[in-house]
This record gives C-alpha cells, structure tokens and sequence, in this order.
C-alpha cells in the first residue's frame, strides 16, 4: 500500500486511504469538497447539540421530582458538552467556532429539524430521549467508523452518552406507562405528537437526497436515509408495543417477507415546511441562540479584556 | 423530630433554590463553557439539596420523602435566605449572587465538616471540594468583570448594589440557629466572619472595586418571610406534583 | 355533550388566555392611560370567558364549574389559538396580537349574535359592544406606532414579522369548526375573511405600513398543539387550584 | 364675612375661608406653603396609588377563581383610576405629571411604605383589601372635607371605591376563614405579616410629627395620626375576633376606662428604616416603576409623534 501510493494522485490516494478504512486526519491532505462537506455536516451536528439543550432545557424548572431534575439538568449539559467536542472537531478543519455560530445566527447553517417541535408535557422528556435520542444514535454509531479521525473519536464520545440518553428516556416513559392512567394518557399524547418527526428525523427519501452516494463514497455516511429510517422503526415498534403504546400511523404492520415493518408515508410537506423555517419553533430557537450570543457579548469581552490586561502585568512582573 | 430539623431543611431549601435559579441558564449562558459550568454547579447544589432533604425527612420521621420537602411545601414554609432566590438578571448579578453564596457556603460547610453531627459531617465533606470550586469560580468571575471592561464594570457595581443587602442574612442567625450554635451543632457565624471578610476585601481588591458600604440586612427568608420572587420559582419547580399529587415520574 | 362543547370551549379558552397575558401588564403599562386601557380589554375577555366556560359547562352536563374547567385542564387540554398565547414582548408585540385577535373577533362575534344558538348569541351580542371598541384601540395604536417615530415603527414591523404567522389559525377551521359551520352554528371563516381582510388594509395603510406577504400559517393551538409558551401560563394560573384543589376562595 | 374680607390680608381672607370650610379653588390665592404641602400629600397620594397596583398586581395571574381574578383585576385597574384623578388634582396646583413622575423616580417623592411589604400568598389579597384598605379609609375619610376644592372632590370618589375595595378584602377574609384548616392558617399567616406594617400607615406618632398642626390648621388634615392609629385598632379588633384570628400582638386590650384597646408598642426603628428606603421591596418598586416608564418612553414618543404628524395633515387639509 504505501509503496503503491507514491505512483497515486492526492486525490487517489486520499479516496484509498478511506477505502482501507484508514482514518484522515487535520494535517492529511483532503479534497477541498471532502472538507466542506464535513465542515458543514460537523458544524449542522454541533449546532443540534446547541439548539437542543432548549426543548429539553425547556423543562427542567418543572421536573416532577428532584432525581428527575437532576437528570435531566445532566442530560443538558452533555448536550452542552457534545457540542464542545463538535465544535472542536470542526475547528481541526480550518473554520472557528465564532464563524459557525455567525452561519447559525444568520440562518446559513442548518440544524436537525426535529428541536423545531415544543415540548408540552413531561412525557415529552420521555420521547425526546427514547424516540429522538434513539433515532440519534442510528444516524451517529456508523459514523464513530467515519473516515475523518477527529470526527470519529468526538462520535465515540457522543455516543456512549447519547446511549445513556436513550434508556432514561425509555425510562420515564416506562414509569409514565406503569403510572397512573392520567400519565399513560400523557406518554400516549406525547408519542402521537413525537413520532412522525421522529422520522423525518433522517432526511428525505433516497430518491430524493442526492449527495447520499458521495457521503457514502467518503464514508462520512453509512447508511442511506430509508435504510435507517428502516431500521428505527423495527426497532420502535417492539418497543411501543412492550410499553403499551400504540404508534400513531395504522398502516404499521409487520411484513414477514421483508422481515420488517412496513409503516406510512411521511407528510414530507410538513418536513419541508419545517426545514424552510417555518416550523412552529423556529423562530424561538433561533432567537434564544441570537439571544443569548448577544447578550452574552459583554461577557466574553470582559474576559478578554481582562485576560490582556493580565498578561500585560505578567510581562511587566517578569 | 431532632432539633436538627429544621436547619437541616433550610439548608436543603438554600440549596435547591439556588440550583434551581443556576438551572434557568440552562442553554442561555454567555458562552458554552459557561454553560457548562453553571449547570455544573446547579447539580452539585442540587445534589447537595437532595442529601440535605434526605437527611431532614428522616429526622422528621414523619415519613415525607425528599420530594415531598421540596414539592409540597408553600413559599411561607420555606426556609432559604432571600438571596438565593434573587432573580439571575443579567450574568454579573448571577455571579455577584454566587459569590456571596459561595463565600459563607464554603466557610460554613469547613464548620459542619469538623461538627458532631456525623451525617452533616459527611455531607458537608463531600460538598466542600464542589463548594471550593464553586468559591474559586465565582470569585474569578468577579475580578474578570471588576477588571475587565466599563460595561462589565458598570454591570458589576450595578449588581452589587442591588444584591449586597442581602448577604447579611446569611451569617445573622435565627432563634434555631442561635439555639443550634449554643447546644454546638452549628458553627458559631461571628467565628466564620474574618475568614469571609478577608477573602471578600481579597477579591474585590483584585477587581478593583472599593469595598461597599455595609447596607442594612435584608432578613426573612430564613423565617419564611420571602421576596416576591420565590412564589413563582415555586409556582414551576411544584406545578406537576401539585396538578398530579401522590404519583411516581 | 352537544356538538357546541368543544367550540365553546375553545372560545372560553381563547378569551381567558389573552385576558391572561393582557393582565401581566398591570401596573407596568407605559403609560398611566394605556395601564388602564389594557386592564379593560383584558377583564371585558375575562368576563366573556367566564360567561362560555359556564355556558360550556352547562352543555358539558357532568357538573364541572367554569373553575373546574379553567384551573383544572393541562395544556394539551387547551384550546386556544397560538396567537392568544404568545408573551406580551414589547407594546407593539402586544398591540399587534391584540389587533389580528380583535379584528377576528370582531367578525366572529357578529356571526355568532345572528347564529342560531341563543345563548352564544347574547354572550356573543354583549361583547360585540366591547369587541368594538378593543378593535378601535388596537387598530389606532397600530396607526400611531407605523406613522409614528423611526423606532416605534422598527418595533411594530418587529411584532408583525413574529406575530403575523399566527393569525391563519383564527380563520382556518378545525374539523369541529368545519362540522359546526356546516350544521350552520358556527359562522363560515370564508364569509368573515373580506371584512378582516378589509379592515387590515385600512389599517396598515393609514399606518403607512406595506401589508407584509402572507406567511406560512402556524396551526396547532385549536387542536392542543401549543406552543411552549403556554405551559408557563398555565404554571401560574392554576397554581393555587391545584395545591389546594376543591376548595372554595 | 364678604363685606369684612375687604380689609383682610390675604393669608387671613384665606385663612378665614377655610376656618368657614369654604373650598379653595385652584384660581384662589393661597400661601405657597399652603400649595406646596398639597403638591406634595396628593401626589405622594397618587403615587401611592401607582406604586400600590404592584403588590396586588403581584397575584393577578395566580388568583384562585375566575371571579377572584376579575374583581382583584378591576380593583388594580381602580387604582390606577385614583392615580389619574390625583394627578390632575395636583396638577390644578401648578405642577405636572411628567415632575412628579421625575420625583417619585428620583426618590425625591414618597409613596406609602407600606407597599414595600411583599405579598407572598392570596391571604395577602384579603389582608391589603381589608387592613391596607381600611386604614387608607380612614386616612381619607376625612379628606372629602379638606379645604382643597379639587382634592377634596376627587377623595369623594376614591373613598367611595376604596370602601368597597375593603369589604372585597373582607370578604377574602372571610371565605378562608371559613375554609379549609389550611386557608385558615394563610389567613392568620398573613395577618401576622400585615398588621403591624398597617399600623404603621397613619404615621410617626403625635409627638414626632412636628406638621400636624400647621396640616390641622389649613384642614388638609383633620385628625393626628395617634387618634387615627387608636381607631383604626379600635375598628379591626372586633373584626378579627369575628374572623377568628389573633392579632399578633399581646398587648391587645380592652380599656374599659378608655372605652378603646390599649395595644403595644409600633416598631419605629422598622417604620423609619422602610421609609428611608431599606424595606424588602423599596428597591424592586421603585424599579417597577422606572422600568415601566423608561420602557414606556418610545410608546409616548410615538403617539405624540403621530398626534402632531396628523395634526400638520388636517392643517394642510383645511
């Protein structure tokens, strides 16, 4: 390999390094839409984290019990976390955490659509984790082998929280389904309102996801949209039904030739509608982010200022 | 119930409540390490509440739970100082706040560390590392503002005229308190005084903020006299278990 | 229950919630006159609330009082439109929902006098009175704050950039709307449409205001699909119920 | 007396008038002593209105019922009504809206202390309506016969709502205490908070309040504030009693000679702490209040902007 490498083009070899599942790293030479591409796809991962700590976020002043709160509380500053470790993987790329949060502000960037949908009930806390959560970590496992190491290595980070996410989600929703009827109704509720969004959670249909083949090609996708969308939904149903649930689309009916469940279309108009920004908290999620950047201005300046102010004795002192 | 009991719930009172105002920063912070860090130090405290209410339940004896200390109880039977229930305002009163707090918290949790009351004692060790970084954290923050820009400045001598009065209450004692300092189960707050001034006058003069005129106290929390603000913290942290008593999240 | 219940409900729900958000100005007004004029829109809504919450509960039949309804609902429960339950924000955020509001409402309430149901209709015929004149107030602050100053101008085309999305759900009818229009209780949206629409334009001219393009319309609150909003409202509004429910007060 | 006044200096014209209980007009001459002892009771009144919609705007959105919600809304809003009736009556004197407004910002101006007092529960509702009320009444009873020809007319109105104002509070009293265990003990909870704090409200006692006299004398007060103090307990006791509550305050008792209650002592290092700005709310009223207008600036601004816009039009038109 190494030797055969030296006769290669960068382009050739970086597409052989891939293919061997050698991880590429910052200072590796990357072809320019390789870098773009993932600057984008990390920096969209990163604001999700950002943009997600508010529907959750949303209800840990009205947690039901202290163990929940504290939980929960936790939960959120993970999110706060992860999007740390994104940030700084995307930073390895050549871009900086200010001018990501600026395409975030502005609207350039994008960030996963379903943090666009309230949260109204505790339950939501449930399905946020077990449904969202799940559907998360469907998209994220493959990429702890994607080709680009930092990427990878913040992946593998992301994930065993995100895991750990996923089962106390499960969790309140178990003890909401084992509850009071007043709190199945609620888990019922919250999963009628959740599980559609849940899966658009994976993106368009293949048919219509172009870049699918590329990002696969580079291996910073491993699945195409169906096939998780698929995969989540073989495995929710199960779930649903051992929680007693029932999910809200009457055309899910296990398929014993395909050995999966067939399930409905998707309303991709809705999906559209709330990727374009009109989903009903797109405005306020948004505005929360600008908010607090603003705000929080003065803040960073003062740290700056005093940290040169410092240094400026420091060297005095010396 | 113990004589304990009630110092033992104000400060599980004083603890959620302040976490529970951290926790409202939750993703609105200035910047994201910040974030994190107050979520940080809301769980420790929040932790540190649940320990504290543990404790009280059982010296109750009366069977309540945790839950049922921090959720059914109205604003006139809460015990926290009307510090910490201050609303966040802008991030200097957040921190002029905590630091106050910070400051007799870690100087009061060394005292109970070293108490005859073997459970406060180990609750108060475990705490006091978190309570140390806490102190180290806040006090940082107020040097970055006191010495950082004029807008930080403005915004820090702002909050401290507000805030300051109610840093008083923490080290005046109430009847239990006195009581509890007498029979030797609380450390005595005139003994904890010198050691909070100093690094009180330690911080500031790193900030290069003159020392405040010493405003009159503002007391009653800790006697269940409040500001108007707990009854709304408290109308969201009970509204579930108040709409659905009895049941399990 | 009759087939009217849901709708009565839903317009209970409505005026209750706007006449909620209008009383947190109370006392914070930017002006003495204007305090006053927002407590009056907000108790003439909480009167025409009390009046469907009774009428819906008598059609409801299971002995639920207009409390009961109001205090003891969660917020998947209600009705209202998202509109009604958005923040007050600024004056011109609160006087832009209150105009789209009013100038349905108006409408609304001049079908509902004609319609067959007696009782919505006297409901309907005594706040048309008031309805009038919340219309009036609103549609000239409008005027004022477009043909005003540079910066109340910014402010109101702020409100209307945020708030304009809201209004489709007024006249989009829910299927117990359609049902109702149909069985011919309930006005037909379509039929009103040219008197708002009318009306906005008149207003937005002598504004001086371009009618802004119409935005994609957020649904949702008729059908218990809130906004987050919402569940902070209800915190406060009900807390006292559900800490001590059954009581009288 | 018309025929007499000729050969009387004014302040003795005036002063006869008054010993007449013949109104002063604001077109009269009076002694500017006189105008600004006025300025400055009626607009620390009306102040006092404005400052006093706070506590009880403070339960507004939690009232327990519908109907409690209305009438404690539409007592508020009364408030308000009676700050607009007081500034305009103090405005007859040669003042403006917009100074005095400056002075309560500056804290040049008082307002009642007691609305630095918090109302931390709905008892608070019934106590304000009732004590807070009550001694207010008795306080301005007597000043619908003030020598002022505008504030006198204008306290005819307040006083007239202000005593259906206290049977409302009353009658919060009342339904608790014939509640519930725990309704009962709100209600005692806060009367325990609010009685000494009302007693305080008809100010220092005789001997420390070196105005009364030369306020007697003008009649724009017509009682000292110990007889008033003495009345007010000699009203509220029996109340209580009726209600089934314990005044807080052991001292309470009935004087057979006196043919009144002795009651202990006020807490004056209390009273003249809370005046000098030190009380639990002093601060957060205050700031209410200027936040209101600061933030209320721009609406002014634009509505006069607008009125004069329409006004240069209509001239042009005409």
């Amino acid at each position: 390999m190494e030797t055969l490498a030296q006769d290669l083009s960068p382009e050739e070899q970086f597409q052989a390094r891939i293919d061997a599942d050698i991880r590429i790293e910052p200072k590796d030479w990357m072809p320019e839409a390789y870098r773009k591409t993932l600057i984008r796809q990390i920096s969209q991962h990163a604001h999700s984290e950002l943009v997600g700590m508010l529907p959750e976020g949303n209800w840990i002043t009205r947690a039901p019990s202290l163990k929940r709160k504290s939980i929960l509380l936790a939960k959120v500053q993970d999110e706060a976390g992860h999007g740390l470790y994104l940030y700084s993987a995307a930073e390895t790329l050549g871009t900086s955490r200010d001018q990501m949060l600026a395409d975030l502000h502005s609207g350039k960037a994008k960030y996963s659509s379903i943090f666009n949908y309230p949260t109204l009930s505790w339950a939501d806390m449930g399905c946020v984790g077990w449904l969202v959560d799940g559907a998360a970590i469907l998209n994220q496992v493959p990429l702890c082998r994607t080709s680009y190491g930092p990427y990878a290595r913040a992946m593998v980070r992301v994930c065993k929280e995100e895991s750990f996410h996923q089962r106390q989600g499960f969790e309140i929703m178990q003890t909401l389904c084992e509850g009071a009827p007043v709190q199945k109704e609620m888990a019922q509720e919250a999963l009628n309102r959740w599980w559609w969004p849940t899966l658009m959670m994976f993106g368009p249909k293949d048919s219509e996801s172009p870049n699918t083949a590329q990002s696969m090609n580079w291996r910073i996708k491993r699945f195409t949209n169906d096939e998780l969308r698929q995969k989540f939904v073989d495995m929710m149903v199960p779930q649903a039904e051992f929680l007693g649930l029932t999910v809200p689309d009457p055309a899910v009916k296990w398929n014993e030739a395909r050995q999966a469940y067939d399930f409905g279309e998707v309303n991709w108009e809705e999906f559209w509608n709330v990727v374009k920004g009109n989903g009903l908290c797109n405005h306020e999620r948004l505005q929360a982010r600008v908010q607090a950047h603003e705000e929080g201005a003065w803040v960073r300046e003062a740290a700056l200022a005093h940290a040169a102010k410092r240094k400026a004795r420091e060297a005095v002192a010396v | 119930a113990s004589p304990l009991f009630p110092f033992v719930l104000q400060l599980a009172d004083t603890s959620l409540i302040l976490a529970h105002r951290l926790s409202e920063w939750c993703g609105h912070g200035p910047v994201l390490e910040q974030d994190l860090a107050l979520a940080n130090i809301s769980l420790d405290l929040l932790g540190e509440a649940r320990s504290y209410y543990q404790y009280a339940a059982e010296l109750e004896g009366k069977g309540r739970t945790e839950d049922d200390l921090a959720y059914l109880r109205s604003a006139v039977e809460y015990r926290n100082p009307l510090l910490v229930e201050q609303p966040n305002g802008d991030f200097a009163h957040t921190i002029v706040r905590q630091f106050l707090f910070d400051n007799f918290h870690y100087q009061l949790l060394k005292g109970l560390k070293d108490g005859p009351d073997a459970r406060l004692a180990s609750i108060a060790e475990k705490s006091l590392k978190e309570a140390a970084y806490h102190l180290k954290w806040s006090s940082e923050w107020i040097i970055r503002l006191g010495d950082g820009t004029d807008e930080s400045r403005k915004r820090l001598d702002k909050a401290i005229a507000t805030l300051w009065r109610f840093a008083g209450e923490l080290t005046t004692p109430t009847a239990t308190e006195s009581q509890l300092q007498e029979l030797g189960l609380v450390p005595d707050y005139v003994a904890l005084w010198p050691a909070i001034q100093a690094h009180t006058a330690h911080v500031l003069a790193e900030a290069t903020v003159p020392e405040p005129p010493a405003p009159v106290a503002q007391l009653g929390g800790k006697t269940g006299r409040h500001s108007e603000h707990l009854g709304y913290l408290l109308a969201e942290l009970q509204y579930l278990q108040r709409t659905y008593p009895g049941l399990t999240w």
